[in-house]
């Protein structure tokens, strides 16, 4: 081949293998091993935050509870589903129906399940064994990683600082990378608000801030 | 360069050859068929080094505690090794840059192996610090890259830092150097290749090389600064080695001669492997017309004088101890000799104190099969100082409660045999396979007028 | 961490009044109830089970399952510990604990601070009993005829069987330690009464029947006093190790330290005289060692000299004299088990009136009211034919008796014979039926330890089998059925009145009861007759061969642990020997005898023999063998597997054989069960044995041949005597050279700087620091082998020295565990920054980071850090459920080392952070200073003046291991004190 | 093109001393093939030294200023981490990694460089006279001017120094 052709040739290979390797960082599903980043997995019931916290405005902790004085933020346990859900077991516009053609609503599928697992049966009657509800973490650190929501909530960081808006997904999507570096953006900077009664708070770049 | 040297001088190469002779003969290495004994190295090599690999297989599978090693002994064969084959990767950059820049054309005929030797036993070293490590498929964590981890970096305080640096330049410089020198005779070899494979196979090693003196000039330039810059490395990579110690804090190790003494038995035990090779090769190979017994006769002068460094320092060790007025210190020196690991120590001072001793004799220099044993000596001395050095220390440093002793399993000493059947396969395969005297310099020192027979 | 967590004791009753608040929608209450618990009990099942083997399985996107409650209980949140007050019953000492529970499984037992008795300590034993909860191998179904069977087969057919017997009036003996649960003998009260041959019999397996005894003929009632070494100014300890294994270790030494404040005028003295080498030995300020034969002769003089007669040991008039001296002020006991030598004891103690001073007989312990003499009857009746039935509670009679085989056939011709243990153990081979109890942590339970100290035991898991406790099954038996809460509670429901003497309700008491752990009640009135002298009958002849002492370990004891690997792993305080026990002799026996550390020997006595490693136990008496109970359990084969597999690994134990030997066939049943002074003869067997030990080099002075004459003695251990303490604090102390930087100090700990002290005078080394440590941190278990190639995994080390000569021995200990030094030197040679300082002084170990070239272990001047040279097993997934989730369970080839309990810490400032308060001296407690009985570790913050830290950084006594190097460890030490004569100090050189 | 005249030798000082002849006579010597570096034809064919030494120092330079301005970055500035109360900026420790990257940098500057220069001053390899040229003959490559002597006096100058003209 002509010696100036090879030369352009390779040249443009090139460039053309260096523009997919970065778009393919940047704009694919394409993660360093650990990086869960746009994690979406399928729950076992379809619950949506779009609506419970976004339209229905419920807090966030209302069902998290553990955040404020555990490591967990918790998943809520049934009992606090059924605070609402003993009396709310369809949609509005089934309710209305229901009501105009003069019979019971029907069961939200998805509710159903909620009873199924306390083993009630549709009219709040125990029946069956309890099945506990099995869900799909999203959220995920490694086991070597210890991360409290405790401190995180009393510093007053927003949920959706690390969780994203959950109020507008119907199904909760990882929308961070959890990376050490991801962490440490907001560890380096001048926290405030967490200058509280107890003086200084920790330097948390430290290590054992989360390693032990 | 006239006539009347050689008369004065004895010749580098003997046997009177000319130029074509010592392409030939050279070559002839690599094309006729190999001998039994070769067979016989290589079955043994690749024998030890499957043992090698059964051995660090098994390790990396079930943990460091397959060693021997414990709670106040943290290392001991891995650490040994390792610093037993960079101290042997010196002398092959000593023969090849330092001789080179001290004009001293004996180092023709041995330089190549030499530093083949020298890359392959930095290869033998480099593996030591990464299967030593608790999770070695983490090794990649000891380079400075960016990451998403903070970006967490590395300690560059740490001497570990500064061994994979300084052991990951050597290498690559060291490699650099002997390919970089070796160009010209690849070429040689691709023009005399009958076999296609081979033509090409040496056409793209050898990068186009056709003689050209105008390259030859720039060529020349380039040799001699790799060789300037490969001389303060070789001191600073055994420097840095011996700061793995002299940095530390255990009494024993924190030592600051170190640097020279360790730089001095590299050096000394660096030469006495390459004594046992060209002893070997020179037999097997019938070169002794190339590696003459004045090649040995140097190589032992050397060590007469690298072992006398070493035994001072022996002594600086213990006056030192005993000046500094620090018990511990006093301590470790006293256990060493007259400790639980006394044996050990006695075999380091009675091979490397006593054997170069012998090199005051020329009827011993220049008797060939005295100085390949001698020069074994050496090396089992050598490999003892670094055993001395960093178990003695560890195993009773500071507080009593913790002192304990050592003794290596079996996987430790199929790694230690492994790593020579690494080092050895690799040199067997070299002598096959590469132009293993350096063709283009001895052919410069041969000063050939044509007066011999016409090819 | 008292006062943050404090407000979070809660208990089971807090729950059960959430019971009347019935939502209605929802099932019934008690339905709710009780499903949270099975829930909480299948969320720990499905967390223990799946979650590791989900995260194993997917690489890419590991999908992690979370179960939540369905009900959650109001208390429990997950991720979150909760502490319930209990007792323990890990031995019978019955120390009062605080159990902390996170996600429904109890994770670390801490002594209850509050308790006036155990006063916060805990011991070893104590502590690692959490292990059994999780133990697999226990029995989780009741045993009929070596079958699986379930509690109607057993009831009736016990019932039967009970019934049968009770028709051929054959008596129904009822075999169990000491109770000391009131309400346990009421069951067994209404048991006896509903079958009427039913006697108790107590037993103790290791006897303190002669104290008993004798106090039965000096003041008529068969009574243990309560010791108060805190009152005495001079104790004397005749074979007592009474800081290590003797009655009540905890409380002994909470007391015992009580008095030795350096700061007072005075501070007491211990001389101890014993045989053996015994923690309280190396405690004692001056030691006297004794043949056992001696030693009679000892005290006989002592009470001679002490009532002015004549004697002839010219020390024991020495020690009379000063006894006279502090006459009230002083306490003689005995270990010794024969009623001659404790009826001795009381009378010098009642000459000196100590009596109601430093030992109280009218509110006594009641932690042993074992009878030798019912035990040997009761023998000699199921010999004869007259027992128709023996349930055995809480002892192992075949195990602990020195007739055990015989006893173990003579069951097999009764009726019935009925076990409560839930272990598979030497007596329930023998027994028709096994009814398993409840683990202490499952269980309601009550105990009177001290007369008028009512201690509280309630569940904390629900119960991991279908076990019920001994008082269930005996009620269930007598007919009566009620549940194991009620049991307890309507008890004390109904004896309110007449033993609690305050205005509170019945629900408020036992609210409070439950809660506290602890109540106190009116003690029972005992009809004590004046001192009734009585003349001892010694028999006085010297034995002239070898004499053998029996003796409980400290980390053993009685071997109800011995299935226990944290206890068998847990070096012996002394001899620093895991996994083993020993013959131990005198160097200057073994040396007459040709014996080296690790011959095996056969030793003869009592017309049994067994084949024992000798071990070489300096300061104690020539011709004395030493041989610890407690070893060479049933159950302990199983340690066959213990440890990480490889090559050349060695088992613990060969298969089928159990970890050491039992030597309670040497105990002479002549007066009472004796555990000293029996004759024995060795013989060598010509094989040498390794003994897996942590520390193999014993003393602070160099070998002889290697010992640089600047230097003879290494001063780490600094040590003085109270005199010269008194003239100079700072006396003892190696002055070093003083050490500059040319470091620009670029590092301020202007927040807090985290600092540690270890005081040498306060430990006893009695190693409930170590397992505390192990517990809290997720240290694992390695096996003999992997300690005897001395790569044991305890993060904390006691080190023990010894100085002196041949029986003269003195005995130092001092923790060893990470420095965090400021200027640590493992720090600079980590290559990838797995081992950092933190900005508050902490050296962090970052395991996900390391990736294992030990350079830092190497550079460590202290040598105190693990690595982890396998993966180590953690296969069983029920003993998984004791890990403690806050701690990364490190993996092969990181390396790990103490973190100062960072996560104690964290979560310490989180919680303050919460409320909004500054953290306070003493928020944080670690894990070792938590369980030191003595009170020896000391942790804080030295930025802060007016930490205790602080005020002791700047006590005269304190020092620095290794200060020359100018590392500026964080931890500092401080100078051991002896209350003894300049001219006995035997340690002279440690001063070097 | 123009013709190029290529002249054997057998040994080297026939080589040096034919150079030497050949300028003398004005004819271009372009280049010279031999089978190892021969002494002194630099001279003879008034080669200038190389400018390599100065790239050498170049990248020994930069390779300075990366070994220390980074580690100083890396430690000091991007992640200062306590290790060991050790200051920030521990420059004496940093020493032995910024002498191996000068190394490092010098020498790899230095051979990437030669081969640089050599792919852009001769491009692809090219002319080789003789196989010979890697074993035992030397040879001259001369080009002759357009007012330079004849063919035929190169001959004899050739001749007279024990070589011979070859074919190309």
């Amino acid at each position: 081949m002509d010696k100036l052709l090879n030369k352009q040739f390779s040249t443009i290979i090139g460039i053309m293998i260096v523009v997919a390797v970065i778009i393919s960082f940047k704009n694919s599903s394409f993660h360093i091993p650990g990086n869960q980043e746009d994690y979406q997995p399928t729950q076992p019931i379809a619950f949506s935050h779009q609506l419970h916290a976004g339209e229905m405005e419920i807090a966030c902790q209302y069902c998290h509870f553990g955040a404020e004085d555990s490591k967990h933020a918790g998943i809520p346990p049934a009992n606090v589903c059924m605070n609402c859900h003993k009396f709310v077991n369809n949609t509005f516009n089934e309710t209305r129906r229901a009501d105009l053609e003069n019979r019971k609503p029907v069961f939200s599928k998805e509710i159903k399940k909620i009873y199924a697992s306390l083993g009630l049966d549709l009219d709040g009657i125990k029946v069956n064994d309890e099945i506990p509800t099995e869900w799909v973490k999203v959220h995920n650190v490694p086991d070597f990683v210890f991360f409290s929501h405790k401190p995180h909530i009393t510093a007053g960081v927003d949920c959706a600082k690390c969780h994203g808006d959950v109020q507008t997904m119907t199904q909760v999507k990882q929308v961070e990378d959890l990376s050490m570096g991801w962490c440490l953006d907001c560890h380096r900077q001048e926290h405030d608000s967490i200058q509280s009664a107890t003086g200084r708070t920790a330097y948390l770049q430290d290590c054992a801030s989360c390693h032990y | 360069m006239a006539d009347h040297q050689t008369s004065i001088r004895e010749p580098q190469i003997h046997g009177n050859k000319n130029l074509n002779d010592v392409t030939n003969e050279v070559c002839n290495i690599m094309d006729r068929k190999p001998t039994w004994l070769w067979w016989l190295g290589i079955t043994l090599s690749l024998s030890a080094l499957t043992l090698g690999i059964v051995s660090v297989s098994y390790q990396i599978a079930t943990g460091i505690g397959t060693w021997g090693l414990n709670k106040t002994v943290g290392w001991a064969f891995d650490i040994t090794n390792f610093v037993f084959w960079v101290g042997i990767g010196h002398a092959g950059t000593l023969i090849s840059a330092i001789l080179f820049l001290f004009r001293q054309k004996w180092r023709t005929s041995i330089n190549r192996s030499a530093e083949a030797m020298t890359i392959f036993a930095v290869m033998c070293a480099g593996l030591f610090p990464i299967i030593h490590m608790g999770r070695p498929w983490l090794a990649y964590w000891m380079f400075p890259y960016p990451n998403f981890r903070g970006p967490l970096w590395i300690n560059f305080r740490s001497p570990l830092a500064w061994d994979v640096f300084a052991i990951g330049t050597y290498l690559i410089i060291s490699a650099t150097f002997w390919y970089f020198g070796m160009i010209p005779d690849l070429a040689t070899v691709r023009d005399r290749a009958k076999n296609k494979i081979k033509k090409f196979i040496f056409g793209a090693l050898s990068l186009g090389w056709n003689g050209s003196y105008r390259v030859w000039h720039r060529y020349e330039t380039v040799y001699a600064l790799l060789a300037g810059l490969a001389t303060p490395l070789v001191v600073s990579v055994h420097t840095v080695v011996s700061f793995d110690f002299a940095t530390s804090s255990i009494p024993g190790w924190h030592t600051t001669t170190f640097p020279p003494y360790f730089v001095a038995g590299a050096v000394f035990s660096g030469f006495a492997m390459v004594l046992t090779l060209m002893i070997i090769a020179r037999k097997t190979l019938k070169l002794e017309e190339y590696i003459t017994l004045n090649h040995i006769e140097n190589m032992t002068k050397v060590i007469i004088v690298t072992g006398g460094i070493v035994t001072a320092s022996y002594a600086t060790e213990f006056f030192i101890a005993w000046y500094s007025g620090n018990g511990f210190e006093q301590f470790v020196f006293l256990n060493r000799a007259l400790g639980p690991f006394a044996w050990a120590y006695w075999i380091m001072v009675g091979c490397n104190l006593i054997t170069p001793q012998f090199f005051w004799f020329r009827s011993i220099r220049r008797n060939v099969i005295i100085v390949f044993i001698l020069s074994i000596f050496v090396n089992i001395g050598m490999w003892f100082e670094r055993f001395v050095i960093i178990v003695t220390s560890l195993h009773r440093d500071f507080l009593p409660s913790a002192w304990s002793m050592y003794a290596p399993t079996w996987v430790e000493i199929g790694t230690l045999i492994g790593s020579f059947g690494l080092f050895f396969t690799l040199f067997l395969l070299f002598i096959r396979t590469m132009p293993m005297i350096s063709m283009g310099e001895v052919k410069s020192v041969l000063h050939f007028r044509g007066k011999g027979k016409e090819t | 961490m008292s006062d943050l967590i404090k407000q979070y004791y809660m208990s089971y009753e807090d729950h059960a009044c959430d019971q009347e608040c019935s939502v209605s929608d929802l099932p019934p209450a008690e339905e709710v109830a009780k499903t949270s618990d099975v829930t909480r009990r299948s969320f720990l099942k499905t967390t223990g089970f799946s979650f590791a083997a989900l995260m194993t399985a997917c690489s890419k996107t590991p999908v992690q399952k979370a179960i939540p409650f369905l009900i959650q209980p109001e208390e429990v949140l997950p991720g979150k510990a909760t502490w319930y007050a209990s007792t323990s019953f890990a031995c019978e000492a019955g120390c009062s604990v605080h159990v902390k529970n996170r996600d429904g499984r109890p994770i670390k037992l801490e002594g209850n601070p509050h308790h006036p008795i155990t006063q916060g300590g805990l011991c070893s034993q104590c502590q690692a009993s959490l292990l059994e909860l999780y133990d697999s191998t226990r029995l989780f179904d009741p045993v009929l005829y070596r079958q699986s069977s379930t509690w109607d087969a057993v009831d009736s057919h016990v019932v039967k069987e009970l019934r049968k017997i009770k028709g051929k009036e054959k008596e129904i003996v009822l075999l169990t330690g000491t109770v000391s649960s009131p309400s346990l003998n009421f069951a067994i009260k209404k048991f006896k009464k509903k079958f009427k041959t039913v006697s108790h019999v107590q037993m103790d397996e290791i006897s303190y029947g002669a104290i008993l005894d004798a106090h039965k003929q000096n003041y008529g009632k068969r009574i243990l006093p309560k010791y108060r070494f805190d009152k005495a100014d001079l104790i004397v300890s005749i074979d007592a190790d009474f800081l290590g294994s003797w009655v009540s270790p905890i409380q002994f030494t909470k007391d015992f330290r009580k008095n030795r404040d350096l700061n007072a005028k005075h501070i007491s003295k211990l001389i101890q005289v014993e045989s053996r080498m015994s923690i309280t030995g190396g405690k004692a300020d001056e030691r006297i060692a004794l043949s056992p034969s001696e030693m009679v002769l000892f005290v006989k003089d002592l009470d001679a000299f002490i009532r002015g007669k004549k004697g002839s040991n010219a020390k024991a008039k020495e020690l009379a004299k000063a006894l006279k001296h502090h006459q009230g002020k002083s306490l003689v006991v005995s270990g010794i088990n024969d009623i001659n030598v404790q009826l001795l004891i009381n009378r010098i103690n009642h000459t000196l009136r100590n009596v109601g001073r430093t030992l109280d007989i009218q509110k006594p312990s009641k932690q042993f009211a074992g009878s030798d003499s019912d035990v040997q009857s009761l023998f000699q009746k199921m010999k004869n034919g007259s027992v128709g039935a023996l349930l055995v509670a809480d002892v192992n009679p075949i195990y602990a008796l020195p007739n055990g085989i015989e006893f173990g056939s003579a069951m097999d011709s009764l009726d019935l014979t009925v076990s409560f243990s839930d272990k598979n153990n030497e007596t329930t081979e023998h027994c028709k039926v096994i009814a398993p109890q409840l683990h202490g942590l499952e269980s309601w339970n009550d105990s009177e330890q001290v007369s008028g100290l009512l201690s509280m035991t309630q569940p904390v898991i629900h119960p991991f089998g279908k076990n019920r406790s001994i008082r269930k099954s005996i009620s269930s038996w007598s007919g009566i059925q009620t549940d194991e809460r009620d049991l307890v509670r309507n008890y004390w429901k109904k004896i309110f009145q007449s033993r609690v003497k305050s205005g509170k309700t019945f629900a408020r008491f036992w609210n409070e009861l439950v809660h506290d752990g602890f109540a106190k009640i009116s003690p029972e009135k005992l009809n004590l007759t004046t001192f009734q002298n009585r003349k001892p009958n010694l028999s006085t002849s010297k034995i002239d061969g070898l004499e053998l002492v029996l003796f409980s370990s400290s980390q053993l004891g009685n071997g109800r642990h011995a299935e226990n690997p944290w206890l068998q792993e847990l070096p012996d305080p002394i001899t620093k020997v895991t996994w083993d026990n020993t013959a131990s002799l005198s160097p200057k026996t073994a040396e007459k005898y040709n014996l080296k550390k690790g011959d095996i020997i056969q030793v003869k006595s009592n017309g049994s023999s067994m084949d024992l490693p000798v071990l070489l136990q300096p300061g104690q008496r020539n011709n004395t063998i030493a041989i610890a109970l407690g070893y060479g359990r049933k159950g302990t084969e199983r340690f066959h597997e213990v440890g990480p597999d490889w090559l050349e690994k060695k088992s613990t134990v060969a298969k089928g054989e159990t970890v050491g030997t039992n030597a309670s066939p040497f105990i002479s049943e002549t007066n009472g069960f004796q555990y000293s002074g029996m004759v024995a003869t060795i013989s060598k067997v010509g094989e040498s044995y390794d003994l897996a030990m942590t520390q193999t080099y014993h003393t602070l002075s160099n070998p002889e041949n290697t010992s640089p004459a600047i230097m003879p003695v290494r001063p780490f251990v600094q040590e003085t005597t109270f005199e010269e303490y008194k003239k100079d604090p700072s006396s003892g102390k190696h002055h070093g050279h003083p050490v500059t930087t040319m470091w620009k100090d670029d590092h301020p700990y202007d927040g807090h700087h985290w600092g540690m002290a270890f005081d040498l005078s306060a430990c006893t080394g009695c190693s409930s620091c170590i397992i505390g440590c192990q517990v809290e941190n997720n240290v694992p278990v390695v096996g003999k082998d992997e300690v005897h190639r001395k790569r044991d995994m305890a993060w904390l080390r006691l080190d023990r020295y010894y100085s002196g000569e041949g029986e003269d021995i003195d005995v130092s200990f001092q923790a060893m565990m990470c420095q965090h030094c400021d200027n640590a030197p493992c720090e600079p040679v980590c290559p990838v920054l797995a081992t950092v300082h933190s900005s508050e002084g902490l050296n962090q170990q970052v395991y996900n980071r390391c990736v294992g070239t030990r350079f830092c272990a190497n550079n460590c001047p202290y040598k105190v850090r693990r690595f982890n040279w396998f993966e180590y097993a953690r296969e069983d997934v029920m003993e998984n459920m004791v890990l403690n989730p806050d701690v990364t369970v490190r993996s092969r080839g990181v390396m790990e080392k103490c973190s100062m309990c960072v996560q104690r810490i964290q979560e310490a400032k989180f919680e303050a952070k919460r409320l909004g308060i500054p953290l306070k001296d003493g928020n944080i407690k670690l894990a070792c200073e938590q369980s030191c009985p003595a009170d020896a570790i000391t942790f804080g913050d030295l930025n802060d003046p007016e930490s205790r830290i602080s005020k002791i950084n700047k006590d005269e006594r304190h020092y620095h291991v290794l200060e020359d190097l100018n590392v500026l460890p964080t931890v500092g030490y401080l100078t051991q004190v002896k209350n003894r004569d300049k001219s006995d100090q035997t340690s002279g050189g440690h001063h070097g | 093109m123009e013709k190029l005249l290529i002249a054997e030798f057998q040994n080297e000082y026939d080589l040096v001393d034919s150079v030497k002849a050949v300028r003398a006579a004005d004819i271009d010597v372009i280049d010279a093939y031999t089978p190892y570096a021969v002494h002194g034809l630099d001279k003879a064919m008034d080669l200038k030294p190389s400018r390599l030494t100065q790239i050498c120092f170049t990248f020994a330079f930069i390779g300075l200023l990366v070994g220390v301005l980074g580690q100083y970055w890396v430690s000091a500035v991007n992640w200062p981490i306590n290790i060991g109360g050790r200051p920030w900026n521990s420059l004496p420790a940093f020493m032995p990694v910024a002498f191996e990257v000068i190394i490092l940098f010098a020498g790899l500057g230095t051979v990437f460089s030669f081969f640089a220069w050599r792919r852009v001053k001769h491009g692809k390899p090219g002319l080789q006279p003789s196989l010979r040229a890697t074993n035992d003959r030397f040879y001259i490559v001369m080009k002759q001017g357009q007012h330079r002597k004849s063919a035929t006096s190169v001959t004899e100058i050739v001749t007279a120094h024990h070589g011979k003209m070859v074919e190309n």
